[in-house]
């Protein structure tokens, strides 16, 4: 089993406040891995330190089997590294179209280009074209983002993720306001993403946690409180207590 | 030795007095108001106009000028700075540089070009000496009101409802709004405050800086580099920087001389590349 | 279903197209710039003065309008190049179109040196750092007089005539001709820039650094080339100015101008290139009329206009671009529109 | 009737918009007294603000020459400004009477150049002889940090060590700086017998306060300047601490002569009683010299023609009696030194003593 | 039982567009309403425009028989209106307990009753606001219009983010507070499901228009018009 992403040890503090306690992680490559756990337990944290957004106070993190740890984060995207953000972070007024065309030319390198017009580019117009039809933006690509509603907004948001071709995708409650409707399909398109594909996903709809993981792990005050396939969580008495309730 | 660090200490006040008002205005709403000069030569103005003119004692002045500026701060407010709460910061810089101008001129037509001085009350001139410091009493009167004006407005900022709600209608006036908060008013309040500060700032600086219409253009760089070193998000960050600009200042024109007008940008510069935000910056805060 | 999508991606670039495409205005700009020379030969001077500006403007606009970067000392790399172009003449050669080049090197040596200090930090820490570059370097320019002439500033610049052929005539005709092609070529080279990727990329790390860097973007790098680049375009703006005036004062790095700078351009609006050309225009037409009229308080004047600019809004005064066929904003305003019309 | 128009170019704006208000009032007075006509021809003046930036003014004076066509330039408020339009005059080949830049480099810069107000060294020098003859041997100097500031320093310290005076310490001001404290300290702990200072006008009146408030004098330290420090213009405001300084400069409102009461009430009369200083008379006698030029030429208005007669020209100006250099077209003029004394309720340089025929040091050692 | 707020014929939007066209419906006091609707639909714009923070073109809005149609957003509040924005919008640089009584109103809801309902925002009290986690802004953004007692709440997708055990928690909460203190609420929600239990009524945004309107119960005994409603 070759591991696509591994923590050793990760600990994150903000003052004297521990938000990552001791965390160790193995997701396998090609895993549909959840993780899961009360507010505030430290998951967002987490994708934050493994994108290099937050850099730890001690443990390592390994992408790949390469330690990644103090690389800077952009450099761990073109190791093949892509997330979500929580809350939305896209470009203000650029279009849809911009968005994507940017984060396909800069996944071929052609980011350097400073004197070829954007519009030269047939080949990533064309990859941008379909990715927004893929997500349903195809009759807002032009409009500025901001204008957008929030669900439209919020598959840009994944949409971008996607068009970086990421080996280890990270995605942090992609679903939040989604229409219930589309969550299925959005995280249909993920699931289509190649086999060798690794995607961490974090998220509080467990209809969609439970069908879409093959593994979940769950985070408790920073630390790793349970880990199993979907079936041992969904039935620990535990995990109930402190997170799912008596629903699930 | 003393002295000199007495000296650094009382320029370091006087640039805070002239700039706390723009670290209302700048640091705690967020308005890039460049014509703060422009209020704090109002002051000034006030101060000359009151002693030359009519000969009232200076320290009627000192309400005098504050009152004042703050009603014209609140009216120009009413009539055209809350316009330009949601405007850009470009935009915002374009409006006040355009205040700026026109007060210039406006002052250079109605008080003439020239520099405007007083005479402060005898027993604010002069100095005297304790333990071995040589102390200047105008000096001394600075400091003094400066470390009660900034407990004063630190308190008021951080520890009052007001405080909140001020800082909560900067981050997001709408949702503000939206809870009721009347951020219009306390805009309006606070930057009738900020314009009195400046006003007062203005009058306090009249005896050591002189007084002339290029005043706001000649001393915003000034008010900009305490605001920018202190951090915007407390009235004791430029405080603190204000005391340790002055002192490098001072020093460093006193024992090096040659280096004179490095100094006060060198020092900006260090704190700046060391402390992005400034040296008091919440974090997390603009 | 595939008919479909060829439908989307040739609609994307369609507006990808439009983006970049040359509008009737622009053509209409520099065709009047250029009849000038012809219609208004009294005028050579301001017109030169103009071009100066609108360049320099150019420059700020690169780093403002499309990095977001804030400068309250951007004539540092002005200033910068006005002294290089000056000891260039003085001491290595008279020729103006390789002092030039000179001087945008210089310049831009020193925007890459200095490109670090404006990495971090927000938009008030930007105007603060570059400010206090600019009035170190105005200081030091002002010590080492045995290089500059210090405060009295550099005399005894002569230039040979451009390329050997063109020589600099007391009407200006020739400096403005000079300015003129420069800043159209320059512009030019500024446009394709921001028409490309590179370009796009930085209008991205303008409005979302951290979202940027998850594409895999190095802000750092980017914002380096731009500042660098920017800080030679300065440069040679400032290097035009000692080639029209054959002379150098350290108030080419006064703050004045570099407050001056940005005045102009927020004017004419930052993030489309021209801004920084219209606003030029407009500003140096107003306050020359101006100053003529009211010497002692054209201030004034000056200043309730820029009030009314902000007041009225400048989309409103530039709204004019909707009128014309196929603009980027009429577009928008379609959209607008639609979304209104689907609304109700 | 043919008009002549004459180019002033001013810092109408900025730091230095007073320099520009008193310069324009000294040649407005000039030409309310002696009428608008000279040789034939009526004389027109068209007022420009440069706002004290090199380029502007060379712009403007390039625009008068070609487009407006003045015949002459009068005005240039600070060195760079003058330096700029040299090689504007030796193109069109106009003169330019400098009404206030002092430094000793301009003139060099072209042959059109010529000179009413002075070069900046020139009080400088009898305030040294003056001080080393009233005993005050161990001297500070300080002075602004500027082309101007520089001349001044070395015009004074030359003619000291001359005299036998030493310099114990040189001290220059940055151009923008708001505190003096740090300078005032170290003068006061050199401990001289005096202080010799020059900043421009408006900062003059902040030193003076602060000067005071320091104890300086009552430390024994004297107070010696040039008149850039007790400008006529601000001195009333400068209140009782003024009192007894001295001070060596080319003019004082308060000059004895009939030329200069004509000329002062008449300034008072035109600008809402404001006292003319310094750069007034600068002013006033550019307006004589290129009225006295027309004059010579018979109305003809060729430049060389034109700086030709303005060469060697000899009148006495409410200064005083000056000369136009006919070798390096400076301004030859006497220097008085002078106190400030209360006179019916008001301040005034009254002048004591007189230093005739005094030439630029920097250029006259040549 | 008396009328609460009373929506006619509202035509609102941004700036110079219209989103909303033309809503009506009445809600009473006591009672909730759930306001459904696809992606652009317009339910953040017509909570919006009951606060008082879009442009308003035509209609009217009425609180308790009061006109507030032409009010300015920040006298709305303190007559009972109380706002969860879809974005949180938690005030940056405020603690926690800063953000809950900058703009509290007097009432039976204050820090330590709001605190006992979200133990973690007590333990997070002295934290800046954009320092917290995605759920506790969730759940800072809910106590805050809780701290303003207000008369009707206004919650856009409230859910969102929050743990399903705190789900759970907060959905058993709003009944008690709706049916036990009289407070009415207007509870915009993707999961329809997941809300229609709670609420007594259900209007359906189209295009800015109400397409559909019943109560809740109907609604969630007839899963086709819910799905026709609402599915792409
Ligand atoms: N910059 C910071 N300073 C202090 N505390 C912080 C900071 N950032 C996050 N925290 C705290 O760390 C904890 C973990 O936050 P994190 O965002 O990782 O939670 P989460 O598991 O993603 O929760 P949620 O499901 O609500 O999104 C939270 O309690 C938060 O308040
Ligand atoms: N600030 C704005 N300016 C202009 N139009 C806007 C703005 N915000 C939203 N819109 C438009 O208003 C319409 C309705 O948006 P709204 O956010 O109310 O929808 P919603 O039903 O809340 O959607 P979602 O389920 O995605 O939150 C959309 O077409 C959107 O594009
Ligand atoms: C008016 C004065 C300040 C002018 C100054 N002496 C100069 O020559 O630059
Ligand atoms: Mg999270
Ligand atoms: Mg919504």
């Amino acid at each position: 089993m070759t591991l696509a992403l591994e923590t050793r040890h990760l600990v994150k503090r903000f003052g004297g406040f521990i938000a990552t306690n001791d965390v160790s992680l193995q997701i396998r490559q090609g895993a549909r891995h959840a993780l899961i756990g009360p507010n505030g337990a430290g998951k967002t944290t987490i994708i934050n330190l493994l994108t290099g957004v937050l850099s730890p106070n001690s443990g390592e993190i390994l992408l790949g089997g390469e330690d990644i740890t103090s690389v800077s984060s952009y450099r761990r995207v073109g190791k093949g590294l892509s997330r979500t953000f929580q809350i939305n972070q896209l470009f203000g007024d650029l279009t849809p179209l911009d968005s994507v065309m940017l984060a396909i030319s800069e996944r071929k390198g052609h980011g350097r280009f400073a004197w070829r017009p954007l519009s030269a580019d047939r080949e990533v117009a064309d990859e941008a074209a379909s990715l927004l039809e893929r997500f349903r933006l195809v009759d807002v690509m032009g409009m500025p983002t901001t204008l957008l509603p929030y669900g439209k907004q919020r598959l840009l948001e994944i949409a971008l993720a996607i068009a970086m071709q990421p080996k280890v995708l990270l995605l942090d409650e992609p679903a939040a306001g989604v229409p219930e409707e589309e969550r299925h399909e959005v995280l249909g398109i993920v699931r289509e993403l190649p086999a060798n594909v690794t995607v961490v996903l974090i998220e509080h709809d467990m209809d969609l946690v439970f069908s879409f993981a093959d593994r979940i792990s769950v985070l408790a005050a920073g630390a790793v409180f349970a880990e199993g396939t979907v079936a041992e969580i969904s039935r620990d008495p535990q995990v109930k207590a402190i997170y799912l309730g008596e629903d699930a | 030795m003393l002295t000199i660090l007495f000296d650094g200490i009382a320029y370091g006040m006087l640039l805070f007095v002239l700039a706390c008002g723009l670290s209302v205005t700048l640091g705690l709403m967020n308005f890039v108001n460049l014509a703060h000069g422009a209020f704090a030569m109002a002051g000034g103005y006030v101060t000359v106009i009151m002693m030359n003119r009519y000969g009232i004692s200076f320290y009627w002045c000192l309400p005098a000028a504050f009152i004042v500026t703050a009603l014209a701060g609140a009216v120009l407010e009413r009539l055209l700075y809350r316009r330009l709460y949601s405007a850009s910061h470009l935009d915002q810089v374009l409006f006040s540089i355009g205040l700026v101008f026109m007060s210039i001129a406006a002052i250079d037509y109605f008080m003439g070009g020239q520099q405007q001085l007083i005479n402060l009350p005898p027993e604010l001139s002069g100095r005297f000496g304790f333990m071995g410091i040589d102390i200047g009493r105008y000096r001394l009167f600075i400091i003094v009101i400066c470390a009660v004006l900034t407990v004063a407005l630190q308190l008021a900022l951080t520890r009052t409802r007001f405080g909140s709600q001020l800082r909560a209608a900067v981050d997001d006036g709408r949702v503000a709004r939206g809870m009721g908060i009347n951020v219009s008013v306390i805009f309006a309040l606070t930057f009738a405050l900020g314009s009195g500060l400046a006003g007062l700032g203005g009058a306090l600086g009249t005896e050591l800086l002189g007084l002339d219409p290029n005043f706001p253009l000649k001393y915003l760089i000034y008010f900009m580099i305490v605001v920018t070193v202190g951090g915007t998000s407390s009235i004791t960050g430029p405080f603190i920087a204000a005391l340790l600009l002055g002192i490098a200042d001072v020093a460093g024109k006193y024992y090096v001389p040659q280096l004179g007008a490095f100094i006060i940008y060198a020092v900006m510069i260090l704190v700046l590349i060391l402390r992005p935000h400034g040296l008091f910056s919440r974090e997390g805060g603009r | 279903m595939s008919g479909e999508r060829n439908n989307a991606s040739t609609e994307a670039m369609e507006l990808l197209r439009r983006a970049g495409r040359w509008q009737i205005w622009e053509f209409a700009l520099w065709l009047v710039a250029i009849a000038a020379i012809f219609v208004l030969p009294s005028q050579m001077l301001i017109l030169t003065e103009i071009a100066i500006l609108a360049l320099f403007a150019v420059s700020l606009d690169l780093i403002l309008g499309y990095a977001g970067i804030v400068s309250l000392g951007h004539t540092a790399f002005f200033g910068l190049g006005a002294y290089a172009a000056g000891l260039f003449a003085v001491h290595v050669s008279g020729e103006p179109v390789i002092g030039l080049f000179a001087a945008g090197l210089v310049s831009g040596l020193f925007g890459f040196l200095t490109s670090f200090l404006v990495l971090r930090g927000s938009d008030l820490t930007r105007l603060m750092t570059t400010f206090g570059v600019a009035m170190l370097l105005a200081e030091l320019v002002n010590q080492a007089a045995w290089l500059t002439g210090g405060a009295d500033g550099l005399s005894g610049v002569m230039l040979n005539p451009i390329l050997g052929y063109f020589e600099f005539d007391l009407w200006g005709r020739t400096g403005y001709i000079y300015c003129l092609i420069v800043l159209i070529v320059l512009t030019y080279v500024a446009r394709r820039i921001v028409n490309s990727p590179f370009g796009l990329s930085l209008k991205a790390i303008k409005r979302n650094q951290r979202r940027a860097s998850m594409l895999g973007i190095s802000p750092t790098r980017r914002i380096v080339a731009i500042y660098t680049v920017s800080a030679a375009y300065a440069g040679i703006a400032g290097a035009l100015l000692t080639q029209t005036t054959s002379f150098v004062s350290p108030d080419v790095l006064a703050f004045h101008r570099s407050a001056e700078v940005l005045l102009v351009l927020v004017i004419g609006g930052v993030g489309y290139l021209y801004g920084g050309v219209f606003g030029a225009v407009v500003f140096s037409i107003l306050r020359n009329w101006l100053s003529v009229i009211t010497p002692q308080y054209w201030m004034f004047w000056i200043g309730l206009v820029l009030i009314i600019i902000v007041l009225v809004g400048r989309e409103r005064l530039t709204s004019w671009q909707t009128l014309l066929p196929g603009s980027a904003r009429k577009r928008e305003a379609r959209i607008q529109h639609t979304m209104a019309e689907e609304g109700k | 009737q043919e008009t002549v128009k004459i180019g002033v170019i001013l810092p109408m704006t900025g730091p230095f918009a007073s320099t520009g208000r008193q310069v324009e009032a000294g040649a407005r007075a000039y030409m309310a007294i002696n009428g608008d006509t000279v040789a034939g021809k009526k004389i027109e003046l068209v007022l420009r603000d440069d706002a004290g930036t090199a380029d502007q003014t060379r712009r403007i004076a390039q625009e008068l020459v070609v487009n407006d066509g003045v015949k002459m330039l009068v005005g240039f408020g600070l060195t760079p400004l003058a330096m700029g339009v040299a090689p504007v005059l030796n193109q069109a080949k106009i003169p330019a009477i400098i009404t206030s830049a002092t430094t000793s480099a301009i003139m060099k810069q072209s042959p059109y150049f010529v000179r009413t107000s002075m070069a900046g060294p020139q009080s400088a020098v009898p305030v040294a002889t003056w001080a080393v003859q009233n005993n005050l041997k161990r001297v500070v100097t300080l002075v602004t940090d500027y082309g101007p500031g520089i001349d001044i320093e070395k015009g004074f310290t030359d003619q000291f060590k001359k005299d036998g005076g030493t310099v114990v310490e040189a001290l220059r001001v940055p151009l923008q700086n708001p505190d003096f404290a740090p300078f005032l300290q170290r003068v006061r702990d050199a401990k001289p017998d005096a202080l010799f200072v020059f900043v421009p006008s408006g900062v003059g009146a902040i030193f003076m306060k602060q000067f005071v408030d320091r104890g300086l004098a009552d430390a024994g330290i004297k107070l010696i300047a040039t008149g850039d420090v007790t400008d006529d213009d601000l001195l009333n405001g400068m209140g009782p601490s003024a009192k007894g300084v001295i001070t060596g400069h080319f003019y004082s409102t308060d000059h004895d002569s009939p030329e200069n009461k004509a000329f002062v009430a008449e300034v008072r009369k035109a600008n809402k009683n404001m006292r003319p200083n310094f750069m007034s008379v600068g002013g006033y006698d550019a307006m004589h010299v290129a009225y006295a030029a027309l004059e010579k030429t018979g109305g003809d208005t060729d430049g060389t023609k034109l700086v030709d007669a303005m060469k060697g020209m000899e009148f006495v100006s409410p200064r005083g009696p000056i000369t136009i250099d006919p070798d390096t077209r400076d301004i030859v003029q006497d220097i008085y030194m002078r106190e400030v004394k209360e006179k019916n309720g008001e301040l005034y340089n009254v002048e004591f003593a007189t230093y005739p025929d005094i030439h630029d040091p920097n250029t006259a050692a040549k | 039982m008396a009328e609460l707020l009373r929506v006619e014929r509202l035509i609102a939007g941004y700036g110079e567009a219209h989103v909303l066209a033309k809503v009506d419906f009445t809600l009473e006091e006591g009672r909730s309403l759930a306001l459904l609707g696809r992606n652009g639909a317009g339910k953040t714009t017509l909570l919006n425009t009951i606060i008082g923070v879009t442009t308003h073109h035509a209609g009217s809005i009425h609180l308790q028989q009061r006109d507030i149609t032409r009010l300015r957003a920040e006298k709305r509040a303190p007559l009972g209106v109380g706002w969860v924005p879809q974005e949180r919008n938690i005030f940056r640089s405020l603690t926690v307990e800063e953000n809950l009584t900058a703009s509290a109103r007097p009432g039976a809801w204050n820090v330590s009753r709001v605190y006992q309902m979200f133990p973690r925002l007590q333990e997070r009290r002295r934290n800046l606001g954009n320092q917290l986690s995605g759920g506790e802004q969730q759940m800072l953004a809910i106590a805050r219009a809780l701290m303003l007692n207000p008369k009707v709440l206004l919650l856009d997708e409230p859910l969102e983010g929050l743990a399903p055990i705190i789900v759970d928690e907060l959905l058993a909460a709003l009944r008690r507070i709706v049916t036990g203190e009289g407070m009415s609420a207007i509870i915009v929600e993707q999961k329809a499901r997941k809300v229609l239990p709670l609420t007594d009524e259900v209007i359906v945004l189209e295009r800015g228009a109400v397409t559909y309107r019943n109560t809740s119960e109907a609604l969630l005994a007839s899963p086709e018009i819910l799905e026709a409603h609402l599915s792409v």
